[in-house]
């Protein structure tokens, strides 16, 4: 979006700065991209399979 | 914990009672954490005693008077009188148990309570000196500080408040008998609020701004309907002209003011209210002693966990800065409550809502049209008039609209504005759409109860995608 | 479109002009489809003209006198005077406003409207009988029907309507002037709205209800608040007993109700509102003429698209069932319009919200702790006392309480139960978030405007997570 605005409701925002997740860096899959706390969880564990394959 | 001449340890210390310390004291209390709140004052701090609750309360009770008094289309015929005096203690009344509810909240939740005034000593000391001749004082240690100590009306030099016919808005609050007649100075939403009160009480109401039209900040389509309300019950606007010196007259005073050119007018009254905008209060507490940023109109710069440049003190509320609102106090208070008990808080807000309470309301949250566009957006707007919702009409206020404001792309609403009969209470579904990352569709789609005032929001959700139905779509 | 004694095509035929049948002929229009309603009596249905609006109407109108008459504590001292023959006028005023207002946005969408009474000729087929003698009649070949006939009040055998001293809530609703001693058979929203406006009025009002309390379907607590007021505004209730029979006397009635144990009790009147419920009008269009089924209490089953047995009729609103409430008319009318048009419209809605307009306010959404127990979910439930709001003080509404029930896992917000001021217009936000699927979270952490009574809605969010500010978590 224009201004770097993510579209997510407070609970995924929240849980996104709990596991350390950059929430602009999360692929939405609600309408219009909207990010939900499934999507934050998806990407943190994809983050951490990634950070395991990679050490 | 022992209150005395003695070196006393907090967790927590938290300085101010209002909106936004208490409500930080109290989280942080429920987090674990051994927490003082301190106040000078009384609890509540400007906004239960000499602001939100009182000027509300005056609204209310004023409504009722001006709603049966212009009811006769209605069928309703009723001359009310208004017994000022009554309806002060009324007021006082709830004032003091919202206040005293305070204090016991606070102590329910395992807060220590000091009376007194804070100073800083270091960034792990202050100072509390206790009110009143030989009450001493004592000292505290703090691990963490919440600096919530608010803001105060802005002076307009010559007109200080130690002058007796010179009003600010606590002495307006506060007044047993009103006067014939009392000028206003200064049409912002505290200005207008208390015009509107006191026009309600029969009083000759002149209002002079140095801007040239009331409630700066809001789009002209907004604040016209409530200058058409105010000019109705009689108010007296005078625009672009600032007050420069005030004289006594034999049982009154003259006002003197000017206009850009120079020119002077003069207007008789009995009382004047200044009510011109607050400053904070960051001198009260010596922050520069514990290494704390001030910047230059006396805000306290803080980051998205309301914390100031010193990593164990935080600020929240009106000395923190703008939008000077009791709840973006209590907002900032839970979280830096939260962020000092370990939990991932942040002011991750999108919008706060703002509310002004004049005949009809104002409430506004997130971007206007002209933001969004600022802000790289191409907005859709969808709007619903009042006057086609049954709700509207069948209680007789229809005035005002909502304005919906939307990104085009996905339908994600980024902002709405409202003014009309309880747009206080029908933005919270929009700020909460926002917050939500929720879609025009979203809204639009939600059943609302008939007959409401809240099926407006529909309804202009609808007209953004040329769907309503009550209106036409443009 | 020629009107006459000629057989005349539609894409769309709906039948009947209440809040079903409207709103899904303007969809209809809006989405291309040509588009023809038709009714026998007058646009708006039951809710704009004998229903929502006019009891909405009343009810605002009798407030306004009743709150006067009780703001001496606020300082306000008035005795207000009802007049009612202006107060129907004004009702009917705001009732034309709204029922004209129907006509042209029909028009203006392009639909075309007619007046006379539908009946099915066979599934692409109506005949309408235009009303007054020798108007004639037309024949109308549709693509798709939609059927939103509403519902009429039920009957207590023996207490039939035509009789004079027998009300209806329309006869009610249409009072020139107000008996002395009303008696309301049935304590439902109906009766109990009703029986409030009366009392407002000075009206002296029993009712008699055979169940053992007032406005079945809600919980105790809740419905307790409504009966409290009640009472205090003198209204006489007795429960477990049914009306029996009626007799004129010298210048009133005496009503015989009967209870369990076969107790007989009188009661003097001079009129008596049966306000027993409604049931659905489907005989008035043959609907078997068509091959649509009707299910033995006269609804016409539908699917989640709004379509009857029959795979070009749809049934909307009242007659299509449970709850018999506008809005969820209207959207039934709405994605009726829609699937006919092609889009993949459905009844998905997660919830619809109600609410009863008595003196204090009920409203609701979703589940209950009880239903969402036998929904087999672990339930867990917030709450927030308007007692402890600063607006509810403030206002001198401070009677009743918010609270949410939501899922343990997640905290998703199933439901909603509010009663207390201005809960019609609350219950929004709070539909919103079950339909995005919200958690207590995100409600709690929206920032809601101070203050207002939505703060409650916040805070019992709050409380649900033991975080309430405002009031002790339990
Ligand atoms: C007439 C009026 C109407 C208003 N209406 C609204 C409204 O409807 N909605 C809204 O959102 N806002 C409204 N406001 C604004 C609202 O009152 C403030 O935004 C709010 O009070 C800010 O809260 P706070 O906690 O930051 O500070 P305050 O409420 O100002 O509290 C600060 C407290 O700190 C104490 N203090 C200061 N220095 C010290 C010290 N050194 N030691 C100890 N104690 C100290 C003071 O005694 C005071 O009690 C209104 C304001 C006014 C004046
Ligand atoms: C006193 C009262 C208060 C109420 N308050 C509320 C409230 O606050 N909120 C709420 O949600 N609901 C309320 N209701 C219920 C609400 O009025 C109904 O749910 C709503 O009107 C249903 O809409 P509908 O379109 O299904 O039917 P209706 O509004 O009943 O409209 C049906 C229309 O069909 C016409 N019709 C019937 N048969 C034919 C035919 N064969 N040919 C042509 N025309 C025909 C009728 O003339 C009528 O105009 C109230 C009802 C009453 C009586």
């Amino acid at each position: 979006t224009p201004d770097g605005r993510v579209f997510a409701p407070p609970a995924a925002r929240r849980l996104a700065r709990e596991l350390g997740v950059d929430i602009s860096d999360v692929e939405g899959s609600g309408p219009g991209g909207r990010v939900s706390e499934a999507d934050v969880r998806a990407h943190h564990e994809k983050a951490e399979e990634h950070d395991e394959t990679a050490a | 914990m022992v209150v005395g001449d003695v070196t006393t340890g907090t967790e927590v210390l938290v300085v101010g009672a209002g909106p936004g310390g208490y409500v930080a004291a109290i989280r942080a209390a429920q987090n674990g954490l051994d927490t003082t709140l301190v106040d000078r004052d009384a609890y509540g701090g400007t906004c239960l005693n000499y602001g939100c609750i009182p000027s509300k309360a005056l609204i209310s009770a004023t409504d009722v008077a001006h709603d049966a008094r212009n009811a006769t289309e209605m069928g309703v015929h009723a001359d009310p009188v208004i017994h000022t005096d009554e309806m002060q203690e009324w007021k006082e009344g709830v004032v003091d148990q919202l206040t005293s509810g305070v204090e016991k909240l606070c102590k329910a939740n395992g807060v220590n309570l000091i009376e007194g005034e804070a100073t800083f000593v270091d960034d792990s000391t202050a100072r509390i000196a206790h009110g009143g001749e030989g009450q001493g004082s004592e000292t505290i240690d703090f691990e963490h500080a919440i600096v919530a100590t608010g803001s105060r009306p802005i002076q307009v030099p010559g007109f200080e408040f130690e002058h007796d016919p010179i009003w600010s808005s606590r002495d307006a609050l506060e007044v047993e008998e009103p006067p014939e007649k009392l000028l206003v100075v200064g049409a912002g939403y505290i200005g207008m609020e208390l015009s509107t009160v006191f026009a309600k009480m029969g009083v000759d109401v002149t209002v002079v701004e140095m801007l040239d039209g009331i409630l700066p900040g809001y789009e002209d389509d907004v604040s016209r309907v409530v200058k058409q309300r105010a000019d109705d019950l009689g108010i007296d606007f005078n625009f672009g002209e600032a007050a420069n010196e005030w004289e006594e007259t034999g049982d009154g005073v003259v006002v003197t003011t000017e206009n850009e050119d120079g020119e002077e007018s003069t207007y008789d009254a009995d009382k004047v209210l200044v009510a011109v905008g607050r400053q904070p209060v960051s001198d009260s507490l010596d922050p520069e002693a514990a290494g704390v940023e001030v910047d230059e109109q006396g805000f306290i710069p803080t980051d998205d966990q309301a914390r100031t440049n010193v990593e164990n003190v935080f600020a929240v509320g009106d000395v923190a800065g703008e939008p000077m609102l009791a709840h973006k106090a209590s907002k900032e208070g839970i979280v830096a409550a939260e962020v000092i008990a370990g939990e991932p808080a942040a002011l991750d807000q999108q919008a706060i809502p703002a509310a002004v309470f004049t005949d009809p309301e104002i409430a506004t949250v997130g971007m206007t049209e002209e933001e969004a566009e600022e802000a790289g957006f191409t907005p859709k707007i969808g709007e619903f008039p009042f006057r086609a919702s049954g709700r509207s009409l069948s209680t007789g206020e229809d005035e005002g609209f909502v304005r919906i404001v939307a990104e085009e792309d996905a339908g994600f609403i980024l902002g709405a504005q409202i003014v009309g009969p309880e747009a206080s209470e029908l933005i919270a579904e929009l700020a909460l759409a926002i917050e939500m990352g929720a879609t025009l569709e979203d809204v639009a789609s939600t059943v609302h109860t008939h007959p409401t005032l809240a099926e407006a929001v529909m309804e202009a959700a609808e007209n953004a995608d040329d769907q309503a139905i009550h209106t036409l779509n443009r």
